[in-house]
């Protein structure tokens, strides 16, 4: 089969809304995918792939819906990168991608429930599912040999799914969480909330949030009121900007977020520092993934059609075959015409297990002098 | 004779892309006199006196105070000029205090103005009482005793009235009439409409009837009085 | 009847009503004056349930009715026009009045909906008394011009249309010759009269125009600083002393103008 | 004794001062807001993005005059910056106002008409923001950022709990202090304020006494942009800035105006401080303080939460309606269109 | 309607299909259904605003509880929720009522002042921790039931059409407690109070996951209309598409959109005709009247407060009825995408673009305003690429323009939204 035009990938992330500040990032980080493949013109006989931005809003189910609508039925976009929050991503998975049989990999959507979400098997996603995660940072904490902590998550699906399972987990391993207290992103003052994690008490606060939201509000009234002064930060609180913003106040937190010690992310921390992206950005890594998967399927399966390729990204995804790191794209597509196996690793060591989401290793990290420095891997 | 101070002549004009409600109206005063328009209601007495303040756009005709053009100055400028208007309807500041409106009548002023504020509340001794109070929770005849002393404050040269003496108790309308009869003499021209028309018009110089826009009849108050039709008609008998 | 009973009326520290008792007996057309701020306006703001009042009893044949909402107040009767014009300034006149009268087949949504032959007779009917109306104010030629557009005067003319509309018991008048040329006050006067005699309407009028008070009224309630000052026929108010100095005074001190220039 | 010490320190670190800090943001805010709601009798919802176009122009002339090394000892230096902010964002609000509200003024529209006029000046300045500065955190502020903090507290007087107070909240509460007594003399004693409150009362009759609108509404915007500014700036020292955070400060600040009485500058002082003490208090903890205050065998095993803090905002908004719900047009008496 | 009307009318059409020549019918059918639900709601607020002057800024609350609707209605029932504390819960749901009501009846009760309040308090303060103790450990029995798929109490398992009409009942409900209690306050006060509660319901639905899952969200709706997957897999409808020349795809999404529309303009028209014979009647003056001048309209007998309610319950429950809808629509209900600028501020900007006081006028807003919503974000991409085509390609400016060039989106908005208000004041279809 051979293309006339580029072939088009949809990019929907939230570009206006509560996640407009990383979201920049993360469509730069598709789009080095894409333009690596372009500059290899190893794709489909040196056919051309074009990305097609849309702004998810993250909060507005219909306006998402209607952008990936247009994706999908004006610009005929083949898959879609996106969406990055759950509650659109859920909407236009139902709305857009399964009725008009589009794939749609999301780098950053970790809700639980997209797991059993009716699919068609059009979804998949290059974030590990919170589920994971708050069990891994439980073993974080407690093998520090804390025992007590307080909890702040930022009330949606993410922060909610995540404390969930965290306090679950670490209950079990047989620790105590004090106080559970939602934030709302966002907003202007979080005193309220840390006044009660204080008066709850415990040795360190967990907070599950954004880095440039309430978050970094909760963490900077902690600082300041004097109330807290070791915090574990999972995937969503981790970023250089936060370190350097708050200073030496960060020194001794500690977190984890999804990555792996392959080179990959080494690798890509280069790449995406050579195109102007922070790399250190959250979800950067995923995106580069999911829009390196989606073309690689493609290929594998000679075909643009989602119903083609569909089938094929686990399986690109995943042992056997020969590692690829990112920068190897070429060299994937052409393992991939030479019809050998490939297991793509990518940024984030992507490992999708049923239903077709990241397996998860989480990297551990702590802040030292103002420099996020990682410790180990989970 | 010379000109009259104040001249609005064969106004024609009306409220935004409305019929004209004044169709050739013209009204003058002398320097110093009394002129009162009466009239039925809705005949356009309050738009004649808008016209010659400046609050509508005249079609045609003119107004000139002084033998000076005045008919596309601003209703600012026309301030500034000396000229002072009580409107018939919200004429005064309903949420500053009495002693505020009295104030922001005299606001283009530079010179103390102590001494003219004791002349109003000499006048309506009762806005004395009241000068700390919002003047929107003054009673009708109270109100318009402000909109009167709002308007004097501006020690103005020509000085125009909408019905000053609506709702106002006889006692008070009768100072009010010799207040309007001693400003006259200082030399400051009037120009007032009246439904009160027989007590207007025994102190006017000049009187006119204003019907549908028109002048219907003119003449000196005394000979409005003695005109049986006028009296039938508009004055009540 | 009404009766007033030693009725209070204050703000902040200020004393409008202060402990005034009164009567206006059914089918008199009793006349209310005083100086401005005497009191008389908070007076019928009171009755007719636009202000609770301080304290004070306010009874309608026999029946308490103080503190109750002006619309309760109307369905039984009471009707009041105000000081200061209150039209629906973005409709016409005419719907100005049509909307007046009680009980409407319309004015139920369900009928709104599903009930449109009884409507429009009715509605036939209320456009002809609006009209009819109109007519006596001499103001038919302003029945489809929006009311905020009415001159001062047009706009008293229509809040005494308004009580036109229904047959009310007693209505409130206040200052309805303010700003009204004084032949058709005179007309009004009539219809006044007219109303009382033939409808049997009872009336109680604030106004400052002697002549007209004098023509019409009796008894005349003369209130001053939120009491009743003097109570009895016009002619005997016109003489009363204490009257004339709170309220009537004697006259223009100078004549004219002209006499010294 | 030391307990009680102690249950006053924690109470003041995590309630009172904070709670005073917020307060004073949300005060600074709602004197504009009821400003313009006084003056030009619209409700702008423009405002947050004003404050954040202020902040933003201030921090543009921070970087500059941080990268020409002036700086401003203990002081942050965007205090110096902050009179050029302002001027930037008076040239910008009386631009806006020339070509967009002046006309709605002309044609007398309903104050609703303006409402919705000026949520799309909003959706403008709010682009212009993010389109300048970016849509991220910016971080600007220098400086000493504690007069006193918890640590040093702690060590200073050798109780458990420590104090802290920022820099930021106390030039905070001084400034609303000033702004307030500032505006209310303004308003209330000279003759332009005066003139802005006839404006107010009955545009006509203003135009009667020789007042010339176009200079009210100038004056007017150039002191809102003077009040937005500092608003936005001293909340942006305490805080960080960020264009959406400032779009979603309008709604607290709304609430600040509203409760205090719509167009009462004292109003928006009380409000601001209501709602920010209702959102602290209401969800605060009071397992800290009982524990110092209580005999050992009396403590709490729970949080002692009248509510949990998810209903923080909730709460504030309750208390709001509460408070309407006594005195209809706020706690100090306000205007109402 | 006037000519004038008509014109627009049939532009708007244009513009609709306009979309979909160029933009594919899909999209067109998407705007076209939002439109729809939009209108309806333009039609809530214009009921409120238009008809009676009331500034209901809540709007936001009252379609989330036509949303809650379509979740109670329709989600098939939890049973073990149910067993673990269902029936407890509505105890204590009970007994906090009963608390409320009886707090009320001691307000109202004519005795001693200060002694009421403090029994009022007391009342509500001691109420409210027997409240919370008989509520707390049912919900959390229920809430730890599976948290991460259910955890709630689900729903009544009826076909979600029914939603429709019950989230109008409860929005009616909730705004006769609203304006029980608020209608009293005078316009912008009553403004931020309808502001407060539409927060307040949206903290709720966050909050309490018993009741529809809080922010973990409710998917996977099921549908008044066919899946798209089955229409695929009948042949019959394969055939039909393939006689008009589709491919099955294409023509399900399709298919599947129509069906949405005529279900919604079905109750567009009906609300539309009975808002309209409303305003025409005695009950439209009397409203207007109220509207104009609530002191005189009391003088002449009309009841205002019982006006406000009836106008306010029947606004609110029309936004109820378009959130059940949109829920429907969306398959999902989001509670944190509950924000006022979209729900409450979008609204009123299309009740006011459209013509506040002209049904006709609001249905248009709300079909314009969405469609420029919707296409704002790429005619702001247009404009970026436009201004930026004539740079150098590595020039820092055009960088940092295509980069923001989604800020546009908001800014675009903004910039028609002045011209259209600056264009026609009053609104696209003034009043009168
Ligand atoms: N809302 C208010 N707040 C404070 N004072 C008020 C208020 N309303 C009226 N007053 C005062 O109460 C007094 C009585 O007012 P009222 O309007 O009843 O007088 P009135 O007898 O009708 O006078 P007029 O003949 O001038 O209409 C006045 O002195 C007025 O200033
Ligand atoms: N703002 C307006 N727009 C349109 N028409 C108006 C407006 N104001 C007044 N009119 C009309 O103009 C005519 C004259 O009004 P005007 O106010 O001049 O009457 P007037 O002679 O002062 O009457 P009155 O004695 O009742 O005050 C009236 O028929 C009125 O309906
Ligand atoms: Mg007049
Ligand atoms: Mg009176």
């Amino acid at each position: 089969e051979s293309h006339m035009g580029p072939v088009k990938i949809g990019i929907i992330l939230g570009f206006t809304g509560p996640l407009e500040s990383i979201t920049p990032d993360m469509a730069g980080g598709a789009e080095l995918a894409i333009n690596e493949v372009n500059e290899s013109g190893a794709f489909m006989d040196g056919t051309q792939i074009e990305a097609v931005r849309a702004d998810s809003t993250c909060i507005d189910s219909a306006a998402a819906t209607a952008a990936a609508e247009r994706l999908v039925t004006n610009d005929g976009v083949a898959g879609i990168m996106g969406a990055d929050c759950s509650g659109v991503t859920g909407a236009i998975l139902q709305n857009v991608a399964r009725a008009n049989g589009v794939v749609m990999i999301s780098p950053s959507a970790t809700s639980p429930a997209l797991s059993e979400a009716e699919d068609d098997g059009m979804f998949f996603r290059t974030a590990p599912s919170d589920a994971r995660q708050g069990e891994i940072m439980s073993q974080v904490i407690m093998d520090r040999g804390i025992s007590e902590v307080a909890l702040t998550y930022t009330n949606n699906d993410y922060g909610k799914g995540l404390a969930d399972s965290f306090q679950k987990a670490f209950e079990a391993d047989g620790g105590t969480v004090t106080i559970s207290a939602a934030h709302e992103d966002g907003k202007a003052d979080y005193s309220a909330e840390v006044a009660s994690l204080a008066s709850a008490g415990g040795e360190v606060l967990v907070v599950a949030g954004y880095t440039d939201q309430g978050g970094k509000g909760i963490i900077q009234a902690s600082l300041d009121s004097g109330a807290f002064d070791t915090f574990v930060l999972p995937d969503g609180m981790i970023g250089q900007q936060i370190v350097d913003d708050l200073g030496s106040g960060l020194d001794g937190s500690f977190g984890q977020l999804p990555g792996s010690d392959s080179e990959g992310s080494a690798i890509f921390q280069e790449m995406a520092t050579e195109a102007g992206i922070n790399p250190t950005g959250i979800y950067t890594g995923e995106s580069y993934d999911a829009a390196a998967l989606m073309i690689l399927a493609m290929a594998k399966a000679g075909s643009t059609s989602a119903a083609d390729y569909a089938g094929e990204i686990m399986d690109i995804a995943n042992a056997p075959g020969e590692q690829i790191l990112p920068g190897e794209l070429a060299k994937a597509l052409e393992l991939i015409e030479a019809g050998e196996e490939i297991d793509y690793v990518g940024a984030t060591a992507v490992e999708l297990i049923e239903p077709g989401e990241s397996a998860g290793t989480f990297k551990e990290i702590e802040i030292k002098d103002g420099a996020i420095e990682t410790v180990g891997f989970r | 004779m010379a000109e009259p101070h104040l001249i609005g002549e064969a106004m024609t004009g009306g409220y935004g892309r409305g019929a004209d409600i004044l169709q050739g109206c013209t009204l003058s005063v002398d320097k110093g006199q009394i002129a009162v328009i009466v009239g039925p209601n809705g005949a356009g007495k309050s738009t004649a006196m808008k016209a010659v303040f400046g609050m509508l756009n005249l079609r045609s005709g003119s107004v000139r105070i002084g033998g000076e053009d005045i008919t596309h100055l601003s209703p600012q400028d026309r301030v500034a000029k000396g000229m002072a208007f009580v409107p018939q309807t919200s004429n005064i500041f309903p949420s500053m205090t009495v002693e505020e409106n009295l104030e922001m009548g005299a606001f283009l002023r530079r010179d103390d103005i102590r001494p003219t504020i004791e002349q109003v509340y000499d006048l309506f001794p009762i806005l004395r009482d009241k000068r700390r109070q919002a003047a929107g929770e003054l009673s009708g005849g109270q109100r318009q005793q402000v909109a009167v002393g709002r308007a004097l404050m501006t020690q103005p040269s020509v000085l125009m009235l909408d019905e000053p003496t609506a709702g106002v108790s006889p006692i008070v309308m009768d100072e009010l009439f010799d207040r309007i009869i001693e400003v006259a003499r200082a030399g400051i021209t009037i120009l007032m409409v009246e439904q009160n028309a027989r007590q207007a018009l025994e102190i006017a110089d000049k009187g006119y009837v204003l019907v549908q826009g028109c002048n219907a009849y003119t003449g000196t108050g005394a000979e409005l009085m003695a005109d049986d039709e006028v009296r039938r008609t508009f004055l009540g008998g | 009847m009404i009766t007033v009973e030693n009725l209070h009326r204050h703000f902040g520290g200020f004393h409008a009503v202060d402990g005034a008792s009164l009567k206006i007996e059914t089918g008199s057309i009793t006349g209310l004056i005083g100086p401005n701020g005497a009191g008389k306006t908070t007076l019928f703001n009171v009755i007719a349930g636009r202000l609770p009042p301080t304290s004070g009893r306010v009874t309608m044949d026999g029946e308490d009715i103080t503190g109750l909402p002006p619309h309760a107040l109307f369905h039984k009767g009471l009707l009041r026009t105000f000081q200061i014009a209150h039209e629906f300034s973005s409709m016409t006149v005419r719907e100005n009045l049509m909307m007046v009268p009680e009980g409407q087949h319309g004015e139920t949504l369900w009928n709104a909906w599903f009930g449109r032959g009884k409507i429009a007779a009715q509605e036939r009917e209320l456009a002809k008394k609006a009209d009819e109306v109109l007519e006596f104010l001499t103001i038919s030629h302003l029945a489809d011009e929006r009311a905020g557009n009415l001159s001062g005067g047009q706009k008293k003319l229509l809040e005494l249309g308004r009580t036109m509309m229904v047959d009310a018991k007693i209505v409130f008048l206040d200052e309805v010759g303010a700003g009204v040329n004084r032949t058709l006050l005179n007309t009004i006067g009539d219809a006044i009269v007219r109303l009382n005699k033939e409808r049997g309407y009872t009336f109680c009028v604030i106004e400052h125009d002697m002549d007209f008070i004098g023509r019409l009224c009796d008894p005349v309630i003369v209130m001053a600083e939120g009491k009743v000052l003097a109570q009895g026929s016009a002619d005997s108010i016109m003489k009363n002393e204490a009257v004339i100095e709170a309220y009537l005074g004697t006259g223009l001190k100078n004549k004219t103008v002209g006499e010294t220039a | 004794m030391t307990d009680i010490l102690n249950a006053i320190v924690a109470l003041s670190n995590f309630v009172l001062i904070p709670g005073a800090a917020y307060g004073a943001q949300l005060a600074l805010g709602a004197l504009g807001v009821t400003l313009i709601y006084g003056i030009l009798r619209f409700s702008n919802f423009a405002h947050g993005d004003t404050m954040a176009f202020g902040t933003m122009a201030t921090i543009l002339v921070t970087w500059g005059l941080q990268s020409m090394g002036v700086s401003f000892g203990f002081l942050p230096t965007a205090l110096i910056a902050l009179p050029v902010g302002i001027a930037i964002t008076g040239l910008l609000l009386l631009g806006t106002d020339r070509a967009v509200y002046r006309f709605y003024r002309k044609q007398k529209a309903a104050p609703v008409v303006l409402v919705i006029v000026s949520i799309g000046v909003m959706f403008v300045m709010n682009g212009l923001v993010r389109f300048i500065i970016g849509v991220g955190d910016v971080n600007f502020a220098d400086g000493a950022r504690f007069v006193i903090n918890a640590r040093q507290f702690r060590e200073m007087t050798g109780l458990d709990e420590g104090l802290a107070i920022r820099s930021t909240t106390l030039i905070t509460l001084i400034t609303a202090a000033i702004a307030v007594a500032l505006l209310f003399w303004f308003l209330n004693k000279t003759r332009t304020g005066k003139s802005m409150r006839a404006f107010s009362d009955n545009e006509d009759l203003a135009l009667l006494s020789g007042i010339n609108p176009e200079r009210v509404v100038a004056v007017t915007w150039l002191i809102i942009a003077a009040l937005a500014t500092t608003a936005g700036v001293l909340y942006g020292l305490d805080k960080s800035f960020k264009a959406f955070t400032y779009f979603q400060l309008l709604l607290p600040i709304f609430a600040a105006a509203i409760v205090g009485g719509l167009g009462n500058p004292l109003g928006a002082i009380a409000g601001g401080f209501v709602i920010a003490f209702s959102e602290v208090l209401v969800t605060y903890a009071w397992k800290k303080v009982l524990e110092y205050l209580l005999p050992e065998n009396l403590e709490p095993s729970s949080l002692v939460q009248l509510l949990s803090t998810d209903y923080k905002f909730a709460v504030s908004f309750a208390i709001l309606i509460i408070v309407l719900l006594f005195k209809p047009t706020g706690l100090f008496k306000g205007q109402s269109v | 309607m006037t000519a004038r009307g008509y014109l627009l009318y049939a532009g708007m059409a244009l513009l609709i299909v306009l979309t979909g020549f160029v933009q594919g019918w899909n999209l067109a059918l998407t705007i076209l259904n939002m439109g729809l639900i939009s209108a309806i709601m333009s039609l809530g607020v214009n009921l409120q605003w238009g008809f009676a002057g009331l500034f209901n800024v809540g709007v936001m609350g009252f379609v989330a509880l036509g949303g809650l609707a379509a979740v109670l209605v329709s989600m098939p029932p939890v049973a073990e929720g149910w067993n673990a504390g269902g029936l407890r819960l509505l105890g204590a749901l009970a007994l906090g009522a009963a608390i409320l009501v009886a707090a009320v009846q001691v307000w109202k009760r004519k005795i001693g002042g200060r002694m009421r309040a403090l029994v009022m308090l007391a009342l509500l303060i001691g109420g409210f921790f027997l409240f919370r103790a008989s509520l707390d450990p049912a919900v959390n029995a229920i809430e730890a039931i599976n948290p991460s798929l259910s955890g709630y109490l689900g729903g009544l398992g009826l076909p979600i059409i029914i939603a429709w009409p019950v989230g109008g009942l409860l929005a009616a409900g909730a705004a006769w407690i609203i304006g029980k209690a608020a209608l009293g306050l005078r316009s912008d006060y009553l403004a931020i109070a309808t502001l407060g509660i539409a927060e307040i319901v949206i903290a709720v639905l966050k909050n309490e996951d018993w009741l529809s899952r809080g922010v973990k969200n409710v998917v996977g709706l099921p549908r008044p209309v066919p899946y798209e997957v089955d229409l695929q897999r009948d042949p019959g409808f394969v055939e039909a598409a393939a006689g008009y020349g589709l491919d099955p795809v294409t023509a399900s999404t399709l298919w599947v959109k129509i069906l949405y529309s005529g279900l919604f303009a079905v109750v567009l028209i009906a609300i539309l005709f009975l808002a309209q014979r409303a305003l025409a009647s005695p009950w439209g003056r009397m409203m207007r009247a109220i509207r104009d001048n609530e002191v005189a309209a009391a003088a002449m007998g009309k009841n205002v407060t019982a006006r406000h309610l009836q106008v306010f319950i029947l606004g609110s429950a029309v936004c109820g009825i378009a959130g059940a809808m949109m829920t429907t629509l969306d398959g999902q209900l989001t509670p944190g995408s509950y924000q006022p600028l979209r729900f409450t501020f979008l609204v009123w900007v299309m009740v006011i673009v459209g013509g506040s006081g002209n049904n006709y006028g609001a249905v248009l807003g709300g079909f314009l305003i969405w469609w420029l919503w919707v296409m704002v974000e790429p005619l702001g991409l247009w404009a970026m690429e436009l201004i930026t085509s004539g740079m150098s390609p590595d020039s820092w400016l055009r960088g940092h323009l295509t980069d923001s060039a989604a800020q546009m989106r908001l800014m675009t908005m903004g910039i028609i939204l002045l011209a259209v208000l600056r264009f026609s004041p009053k609104g696209l279809m003034p009043e009168r």
